[in-house]
Order: structure tokens, then C-alpha cells, then sequence
């Protein structure tokens, strides 16, 4: 990977369709299925080209019948046909929790090693503009607590297209989770096709007050008051990518040198991936803390549709500036903060930028 | 009702772009006339469900309007006090009980309301709208046949538009699949309508929620639609080119709504639909006028109504 | 291979009481004619799975004996190393490709390993055994709908012996549900097993996987048949009387294993019956021996295998 | 509750049972219904003489199709008949998850308090005698996670009895998962109707120097070394019962007393309550921590069938005595303890007790 040329701009969703395109192009039996995965939306783009590529054998629509489309998938899986299953929302999946949990988690396990699964299911996960109670859902902390799965979140299109790709080759499960606003961010990505390892949360930045440990679209919220806190405020920022293998390591390194951490997590508070993650570092680093390890997440509710409470109801970067200013005890200029903080300000928070327009 | 229906999905294209309307809309443009026919037959207390796509169904079940757009711009007069949104509206004034956004999502819920008026030895009928996409998912076959088991007065509406979202019902179902013989073979009666014919169509819709609420048994009903506007929001998307022309002109020319328009021009009635279209009219900008006048709901409803 | 099956499951019925076999058992005595004449038919390379009443099928597709003993005895030389039990069998090298313990569950994966075979374009089935009570599962309709869509070769075996646990048909389904009929018309071929003459069931076995086969579709058949054991356990539980007495009566003169043994006795065969019996019975004895002597998992496998 | 007469003995089940039946009583719209109910096993004894009682409207069997058949109930729920759901083992009703999360948790919300959903799903968690990976799993890590549901799990009949007419009577969806090792177990319970408020954990037995929160069949196996314990240690021992809404205050209340905790905790480790309780204790009483919180749970792994290793697999007394030891630095003489622990062993590690000869 140290080789790889970095010097070309795409975006996340290109990163995601070059995965596939070359992982496909790598291993002729890798197959892509999902609902509209052909229509004229190409699942936001992600998917275009692949079936005029490689066929509508490889590259596949299906019924509305998610259950038994992870089943489905499971046995080509275990038949010497990886493959990736798209769902346009994670909420959708819902429905295939029998095949994901009592299959697809525990088969390599449960049959005595004889046959494992290696299935990627991309989740995209919905935000704003309406989405409501039951197109918003961020549940890593549900997949993650079973044994089997593997759960990886990339936040910008280079880790998008190497963990997909890590994801496609490994041998077993893993659940893929795109938030729907990075689909149109953009970033430098290497042509070639490269990995990045499943289970390495990547350093953002070194520092020695605060250890910031983020995830899916909190780690582009945290990016965006970084350099401004950095002024003031040596931070040690993790972006995960892997909620599971969770990359302890990295996490008691940085906490060992800082002695406090903030988590960051799109997940809903009570037994969110933030809470495993305090408490293992409560496990590993106990006598190094400082003081107590803080969570920002989204409350114990569901999305609200409205324009008017979905305001409320996602953490703004004041409300995690101030608590990373209560746990450094470092003040920021009020009218500083202010000024820098109208730099963010669009005329709609409920959208990932001013291009969208709607309807989702 | 259809034109009601027509009016307001119309309505909601003109102002969508006005960024006020901040959610999913799936419009039912050119699908109106479903459950138009079917408003004439039930009643306030018969159940109704309805999917992602229920403006239509919402408001033939006499669903208020206010209160709809309401929902739709986000607001806490609406009819979920702006947390559901357009995939989510309900009435219980008028027992429209709920719509949801998953696919086959409501088929059991409402197939347990329908059995709740078994139980309650009601001469009601609870209304299960669904669309073509919806008959792919084990939840319809399991209500279906829970259904039958338990005699419940349901009557299952399928709206079969050929897609779901942009994918044909060919990459989804064998062309040799047929639903009416399969269902009726579990054991339910089936109808499939072919006949747009207003006065036949009526009729039958009458035949068929007659046979379902004195018999108190199930029906399945098949309707053959199209949708004029794209799958989720205020456009037409005839661009791209998912659906093929004559197709798309084969169905405009069937449009339930502008044929019933000319069957009652037929019959003499030019001026009533115009008083008609003008009320509704009256009526449609008012609700816009209450949205858009109520207030988004206050921070403490955030909170408000995770438990009762 | 039907005789092989009963006495398997009588050794396990005779043992269990030892406490040695420390895993819920649904034994198929009373129902191993199914999986018997089929293994006639199947070749290695076809696929098969099943649920959690699945020695005869694991048996009929040649699984290991031996193994099988020793996952049911927990060992780690069982077929999934003593982690699965007797719900979890497999064994890959027949492509006996698992068995697992919710109701439908392995129903898609059969699906999906059948839908491998077209995609390799090979001239193999893939065999998914079911119980009747898997009919009323979304899953099986789905994988049905899957199946008949993509033209895959999987042969859906529904062993029907009326009930669930102790759950009659009737509190399921309704008695006017004609599962043949309505999957018919979905557009797969179905079959109804009503004639259990050795010799005819042969040929229509035949028949019917020859033609999953060779035009690689899917097909249905559903199998009238008897448990004569309890649902879980070694015990009969006629006691309880779930069912009654005649039906009892009636099936076990129906016994397709005591009836395929009269006709052999008529054809002459006795000494061969006594000679497979007998080769049988050693193979039995000396797979309880290897369960027994075989070793528990070791401490290090617990955590093992977790991931690939 | 004061006033209630405790004098008689009777088993979980029976509590589980009298339960229904009062609660039947009570509320003539009540409804019970689920796989076998009705049959000569009558969900191991806890739904008998239901129906005969309340007839077959009201006590039903069912198809199997758990999916559908939780949309069946809330849609019975919303329509004036709260009702029961009885599942023989919790693995079984993931297949219902799409119902559980996307309708049932957040009806009442999304439809802005239009429509609450009075739905109790009883659900039996296995151990051991071969249940193996499909029919042990401990969920209630999983379920707690989501805005709007309700979990309780009793340890004993009285509180059986008491929280199961409690989540009947509570207008929101209540998951209610009944340990099948407890099915048999004794207890106090008396005849009246009476309710055990949801959200409200016990206090075993008090003490100064250490924590111990427990919940399902951890708190049995507590109880079997808590007289040991207490003859050097100090305990405070809180029973959960409840563990959404979670009791935080009496948490609170007995870790800033004690200064010490340790979570007892049947679910797989990562991302299990254990995780959530020690998070919000580190959020709470921080400063009042004397040591690490500590947690015992089953491993990451799922349960596996064989008797060979559900030996090493569940945590066994020694394990918690010697967690203990370790916390509070109290030795226990290894003579001694080795006499009392030896009182316990029965021969098989794998049944509840030695009434216990199969199938499950
Ligand atoms: C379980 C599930 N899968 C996928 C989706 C995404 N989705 C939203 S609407 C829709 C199409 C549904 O088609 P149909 O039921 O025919 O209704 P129509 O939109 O044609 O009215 C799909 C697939 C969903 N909402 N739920
Ligand atoms: C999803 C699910 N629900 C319930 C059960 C409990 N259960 C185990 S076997 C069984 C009966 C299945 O009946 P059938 O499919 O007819 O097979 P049979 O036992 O009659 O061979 C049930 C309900 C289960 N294992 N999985
Ligand atoms: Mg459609
Ligand atoms: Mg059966």
C-alpha cells in the first residue's frame, strides 16, 4: 500500500463501484445482487457498469424478499460464490435477521469449521430530509454484538474502496455500512486495487490532551472543527473504519497517552458501540484515566421525519466543541467560536449539502 | 374523491420544489381511482393500512387533509405530529390506522385489525392496500394465510403498478406466476380487475367488500395500475427510459381519473365536476395554508413519546 | 438405506436413556421411506439440506454414519466437530451441505446452493427437505418465488405428517389450503405423494428428480407420512393424546419400511433383508463405538472457528 | 404490596401461569396466543388450563410465521386487545425483528402518540443438554438498544408473577425473557394479583464493600456463593429484573457507597448490558470508583452443542468467587472454598438440576 499513488480525486460512490468493478474483474465467480442494482439509479451510482460488464448472471435484481435473499446468498456463498447484496437502507435488512444471526453469523462455527460465508451486505444508511423513524437507523452496536460478523464503516472513498475490496476477499461476513451523506464526498483514491485491513482503526491525527475516537459521519463532523480545536488542543483522533474486529490496540495506546477520550457514534445511546468501547477502555486503561470517558451519540429516539426536530435531534458541532472545551478545561473565545462555527452554517441542516434537492 | 386525490398529489408537484415539503413524497398520480372506488364502500369503521405510497389511501378513507400536508411539511399539527412524515400518516378519527415504509410492513398488521373485528363480531372490514412488489414478501403469504385460517374480514387491495421503484416485475416475479389462482388455491377468493369501466367498476368493488364483510372472509384483489409521476417524489421520469412509451401512453390513455372525467361529461355532468374540482381547490389551498402556518413541533416533543 | 435409517434411530431410541447423547434428538422413524427412495435418485454431487429432523436425510445422502454418531454424542470427531448436535449435521464430502434448527431457515440456502449449480451449469439438484409446518414460513414462499424466477434445479421435499411439535394442521392452516394447486400456479411443477407401492414410488421418484434435473427447474412434492416417536426425544408419546388412535393405527400399518420389507419378503428377498440388517447392524454398532471412544473438544476449541 | 401474604411455594412456571390466568381475568380483551400453546406440553406448563378457561378466541395457536404473526398482534394490540406472545426459545423470534424494531418499538412515536402498542412477548432462553447455538441465545443486549421497547427478566416466581402482569399492563411493547433454567425453580408467591413495577432492580443484600448487579440466571448463580461471600465481604447485591428502563438510581446509589461493581451478565460480552451499566457508571460515579468495574459474561462465541464444551463455556462459581477475591482482595481460604463449591457439583454441569433427563 506505502506505493500507492494518491493523486487522483473521486468520490465515494466511484470508490465503491471501482471496488466492485475490480474485485469482480479479480474473481470471476464474485456475484452482486440487490434491489434496483440495475435500474437507471444504479443504487446511487454505486452499481453502474457492473451489469453491462459482467452480465446479468454476475450482476443481478431481486424480489422483494430480503429473508430469504440473505439465505439465498448464504448458500451461493458457501458454493464457491462469494457475493455482495446491496440494500438501500439498513432498516429494510431488518427482515433478514434470522439468515444474518442464525446463519450466516455462527455456520462457520457451528459446523466444525467445514463451510464459512464470504458475504459483504452493504447497509446504506439514511439522515435528514425525512427519512424518519425507519430510514435513519444506525445499529453497528446490533450487528456488532454477535460473534461471526465482522462490521466496517468507512468515512471518505479511499478506506471506502480498500475496505470494500478487504471485505469482498475475507472469508466471512461482514457488513459493510455506507452512510448516505459521504456518498458525494469526495477524496484522493489510487487507481489500482488495494485493501485496506479490516479491524485497524486509522490515526487522523497525533496529540496528547484528548484521544477523539469517531466513526461514520461523526468522523466528517469531527473533521470539520479538527484544525480549530487543534489550535488550542492536542488531539489524538481515531476514525474506527472497523467496529468489529474493534482495534483495541490503537484505542489503549492513545488513551494510555492522553488520558481521556470522547466517542463519537451515530448509534443510539443505550448500548451503542460507545458504550463497549468506554468500558473496554475502562477494562484497559483504567488506572491512566484522567478523567471519565465521555460519549457523544444520538439520543434513545427514533429519527423524527420533521424538519423542525431533526434540528435537536443530531449532536452539532457546538454541542461536541463544548464538550471536548469541558473535558481539556480549554476555552474557546465565544465570538471566535462563533464566527468560525457561521462558516458551517447552510440554510438547511437537514441535508449533506447544498446540492441535494431532495426527495432522498 | 379521485379528483380530490388528483388535485392534491398535483399540488404537492407544483410546491415541492419550494423546499418547504422536506421528506420522501410517493405519489399516487395516475393510480387515484383504486381506492376512489373503494371510498364509496367503506366505512368509518372499517379498518385501513396502506404502504409508503398512501396519500390516496389515506384520504379515501376520509383521512384529513389538513393534517396530511401538515405531516408532510413536518409540522406539529400533523397527523403525526411531523415525526412519520409522508411514509407515515394516520387518522384514527376515522380508523385509517397507519401507513409504513417497509415493503409487506402493514400486510400483518392489518390482517390483525381485520381479526380484532372478527373478534369484536363486527360487520367491518379492514383494508390492506399493498403494492406488486409487496406480494414478493413472506409476510403477504403469511397473513394471507393467517387470514383464511382465522376467517378474518381483510380485504387485500394489490396495487400492481409492474414496479417496484424502477425494477420490472420481470426481474422479480416469472412471467408464468399467477397470484389469483395461487391465493385462491390456500384457500381466499380472488378478483383481478381488468374492467375499468366506471359503472362495472363500481359493481364489482361492491360485489367484493359485500362479500367480505357479510361473509366476514378474506378477499384478495388484484388491480392492474400505472403511476404517471416517478417513484418517490414530484418529477416525471419518463427520461429514463425504465418503462417504454407506448407503454406509458397505453396507460395515460386508461387514466381512471380523466376517463371517470368523461363519463360524467357524458353524462351532463360538466358543471357538477366543475363545482367539485372548485371546492376541492378551496379546500386543498387551505390545508397548504394551515401547514404552512403551524409550527414545527417544540424541542421538547423530541423527547416526547418514545413510552406512553 | 430405509432399513440402515430405523435401526440408526432405534440404537439411539435404546441409548438414550444412558445420558450419553446430551442433545435434543427428532428422530424420523415412521417417516425414512421419504429420504430412502430418493437416495436412489441423488448423486454425490447433488446438493441437500434439511432441518432439524434430518438423520434419514443426512443418511440417504450418504452422510457418515460415524460422524453423525459423534456429534450427537458431542465428540469432537463429530460432523461439526460436536458444536452443532444433532440439529447441525453436514458433511461435505456428499455434499450433504447442513441442517439447521429454525423452522424454514434452511430453505433459502437450499435455494441459494441450487441456484449455484445453474450458475455452473451443472446437471445437479439441490434437495431441501422440509417439514409441513415450514409451508407457513415466508421464507419457503419466498425461496419458491426465487426458485421458479431464476429456473434453479431444487427439489422442495415436504414431509407432511400433520403437525408441528403437537400442533394439529388445522390450528395452522386452513383444511381447504391446497398447497399443490396454489404453488402450481405460482409456476412450479408440484407433486403429491399418495401411492406408497415400493415399486411405484420408485418410478415416480424417478420421474420427478429426473425432471428437476434435466430441465432444470424446480419442483415440489409434498409427502404424506408418520412420525411414530415423539417430536423430541426417544420416547413414543401416544399417551398424550394428541393424536388419535386410529390415525396412529393407520399409518403405522401404512409403515414404509415394514411394507417395502413384506414386499421384499414376497419377492423372495429375505436372506437379503437378513444380510443388510445384519451388515447394518455392525456398521451401527461400531459408529456408537467410535462416538464413545472418541474424545470431547478440546478447551482451545471453544474459541475456535469463530471466524475463518 | 405491603400487605401481601408470601406464604406459599410455588414453582416459576406455575407463577408464569397464575399470572395469565389473573391477568386474563382481569382484562376480558386480553389475548395469548403462540406455537403450542394449546398443545399437552402448554409452553412447559406455564399456559395451562388457559384455554379451557378463556376459551380458544382469546388462547390460540398459531401458524409458523413469526413475522407476521407479531404484525398480527400489534395490529390486535392498537385495536383494543392487548395481548401475549410466548415463544419457546427467543433464537426462534428473530425472524420477527422487522416487526419488533420498525413497528412495534416505535409505533406510539412515529405516529406521534397516536397509537401505543400493549404487546408482551415472552420469550425462553436454553442452556446446555445440546441446545447449542440456535437455542441459547441471550439477547437482551440486542433488544435494550432500541428507543421504545421494554426488557424485563425475572429470577424468581414472585417476581415472575409480579412482572409479567406488570408488562401485560404496560401500554408499551415488553420483552419478557424467562430463563428455561428458572422454569423449575421455587419460590414465595403469593395468590392475590399483584405487579412488580417494571424498571425498579432489586437489592438482594446490602453491604459496604462491593457491587455486584446481576441479572436472569447469573442472579441464581449468585445467590448459591453470596452466604459464602458475605462471611468476609461486604455486599451489595442488586438483582436487575428490569434491565429497559434500566434502575441507574439504585445502581448509583450502591457503586458511589461501595466504590466497587461487578456485572454479572448472560449475554455475549461484546456490546452487552455489562458494557451500557459500566458506561453509565463510569458517567455517574466516576469519581467514586476505587477500582475498575469488572464484568463477567459468556464469551464471544456462541453457545456450542456439545457437553464437552459448554463446560468451559459458561462462567462456573469459582470464576465469579475468584473475580471477586480478586476486586476486593480478600482471600478465601482454597481449602475451604474447594469444600463449599464441591457441595454444588452435581455430575452434569450441563441440566439445571438432576431432574433434568432431556430432550430440552
Ligand atoms: C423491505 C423493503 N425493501 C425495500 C424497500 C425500498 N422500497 C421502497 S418503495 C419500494 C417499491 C415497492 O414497490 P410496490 O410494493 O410495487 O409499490 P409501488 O411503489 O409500486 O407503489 C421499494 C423496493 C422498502 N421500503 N422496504
Ligand atoms: C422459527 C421456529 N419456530 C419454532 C420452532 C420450534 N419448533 C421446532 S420443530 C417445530 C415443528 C416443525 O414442524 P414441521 O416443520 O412440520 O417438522 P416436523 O417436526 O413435523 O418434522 C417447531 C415449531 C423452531 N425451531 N423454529
Ligand atoms: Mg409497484
Ligand atoms: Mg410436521
Amino acid at each position: 500500500m506505502a506505493s500507492i499513488n494518491k493523486k487522483r480525486t473521486i468520490s465515494f460512490v466511484d470508490a465503491i463501484n471501482e471496488s466492485l468493478h475490480l474485485e469482480m474483474k479479480r474473481n470471476k465467480n464474485l456475484l452482486c445482487y440487490g434491489l434496483g442494482i440495475n435500474d437507471p439509479k444504479k443504487i446511487f451510482g454505486t452499481t453502474k457498469n457492473l451489469e453491462k460488464k459482467f452480465g446479468s448472471n454476475r450482476v443481478f435484481d431481486i424480489p422483494n424478499s430480503e429473508n430469504s435473499i440473505l439465505g439465498i446468498g448464504i448458500g451461493l456463498a458457501m458454493s464457491g460464490y462469494p457475493n455482495v447484496v446491496t440494500h438501500q437502507r439498513l432498516d429494510f435488512f431488518l427482515l433478514a435477521f434470522d439468515q444474518l444471526i442464525n446463519s450466516a453469523s455462527k455456520w462457520f462455527y457451528m459446523f466444525g469449521k467445514n463451510s464459512n460465508i464470504p458475504i459483504t451486505i452493504r447497509l446504506v444508511v439514511g439522515r435528514g430530509w425525512g427519512q424518519g423513524p425507519t430510514h435513519s437507523q444506525n445499529l453497528q452496536s446490533v450487528f456488532s454484538h454477535f460473534p461471526g460478523l465482522k462490521v466496517v464503516i468507512p468515512t471518505n472513498p479511499f478506506d471506502a474502496k480498500g475496505l470494500l475490496s478487504a471485505s469482498i476477499r475475507d472469508p466471512n461476513p461482514v457488513i459493510f455500512i455506507e452512510h448516505r451523506w459521504l456518498h458525494n464526498t469526495i477524496g484522493d483514491v489510487p487507481k489500482e486495487n488495494y485493501t485496506v485491513n479490516l479491524g485497524n482503526a486509522k490515526k487522523i491525527s497525533s496529540g496528547k490532551n484528548l484521544t477523539v475516537i469517531s466513526m461514520s459521519y461523526m468522523t466528517v463532523e469531527f473533521l470539520k472543527i479538527l484544525k480549530f480545536l487543534q489550535k488550542k488542543i492536542s488531539i489524538d483522533f481515531i476514525d474506527l473504519r472497523s467496529i468489529k474486529p474493534l482495534d483495541i490496540k490503537t484505542i489503549k495506546k492513545s488513551v494510555k497517552k492522553t488520558g481521556k477520550v470522547l466517542v463519537l457514534d451515530t448509534g443510539f445511546k443505550f448500548n451503542s458501540i460507545s458504550s463497549e468501547i468506554i468500558t473496554q477502555i475502562n477494562e484497559n486503561c483504567f488506572n491512566f484515566l484522567k478523567e471519565q470517558p465521555k460519549r457523544i451519540t444520538v439520543p434513545n429516539i427514533p429519527e423524527p421525519a420533521s424538519f423542525g426536530l431533526t434540528k435537536y435531534y443530531y449532536p452539532s458541532l457546538k454541542n461536541i466543541i463544548d464538550e471536548v472545551s469541558l473535558m481539556t478545561k480549554i476555552k474557546f473565545n465565544q465570538k471566535e467560536l462563533k464566527l468560525f462555527l457561521n462558516t458551517f452554517k447552510s440554510k438547511y441542516h437537514d441535508v449533506p449539502g447544498d446540492w441535494f434537492k431532495g426527495p432522498f | 374523491m379521485c379528483s380530490l386525490i388528483r388535485q392534491v398529489e398535483l399540488e404537492i408537484v407544483n410546491r415541492y420544489k419550494e423546499g418547504k415539503m422536506r421528506c420522501p413524497v410517493h405519489l399516487s398520480i395516475g393510480q387515484e381511482i383504486v381506492a376512489s372506488v373503494l371510498s364509496i364502500f367503506i366505512k368509518k369503521d372499517d379498518f385501513a393500512v396502506s404502504t409508503h405510497r398512501s396519500h390516496a389511501h389515506y384520504l379515501a378513507k376520509q383521512g384529513s387533509l389538513r393534517k396530511m400536508i401538515a405531516e408532510i411539511y413536518g409540522k406539529r399539527t400533523g397527523c403525526s405530529m411531523g415525526k412519520g412524515g409522508s411514509m407515515h400518516l394516520i387518522d384514527k378519527n376515522v380508523n385509517f390506522m397507519g401507513s409504513t415504509s417497509i415493503v409487506g410492513n402493514s400486510i400483518p398488521i392489518g390482517t390483525g385489525l381485520g381479526f380484532s373485528l372478527k373478534l369484536k363480531k363486527k360487520k367491518n372490514i379492514s383494508i390492506i392496500y399493498l403494492g406488486d412488489a409487496a406480494t414478493e414478501q413472506g409476510s403477504f403469504y403469511e397473513s394471507i394465510n393467517f387470514s383464511i385460517l382465522k376467517k378474518i374480514p381483510a380485504v387485500y387491495i394489490c396495487e400492481n403498478n409492474f414496479f417496484s421503484v424502477y425494477s420490472d416485475l420481470k426481474v422479480r416475479q416469472h412471467s408464468k406466476r399467477n397470484i389469483i389462482n395461487s391465493l385462491n388455491s390456500l384457500g381466499i377468493k380472488t378478483f383481478k380487475i381488468t374492467d375499468y369501466h366506471p359503472v362495472k367498476l363500481v359493481n364489482k368493488m361492491q360485489y367484493i367488500v359485500n362479500y367480505a364483510r357479510v361473509n366476514s372472509k378474506p378477499v384478495f384483489i388484484e388491480f392492474l395500475t400505472y403511476r404517471f409521476y416517478e417513484h418517490c417524489g414530484p418529477n416525471i421520469d419518463d427520461n429514463l427510459n425504465y418503462r417504454k412509451k407506448e407503454e406509458i401512453k397505453k396507460w395515460k390513455d386508461k387514466d381512471g381519473y380523466e376517463n371517470l372525467k368523461k363519463f360524467l361529461i357524458k353524462k351532463n355532468q360538466k358543471l357538477f365536476i366543475e363545482k367539485v374540482e372548485y371546492l376541492n381547490r378551496k379546500k386543498i389551498l387551505n390545508a397548504f395554508k394551515f401547514a404552512e402556518k403551524s409550527k414545527f413541533p417544540n424541542k421538547s416533543d423530541l423527547i416526547d413519546g418514545i413510552y406512553k
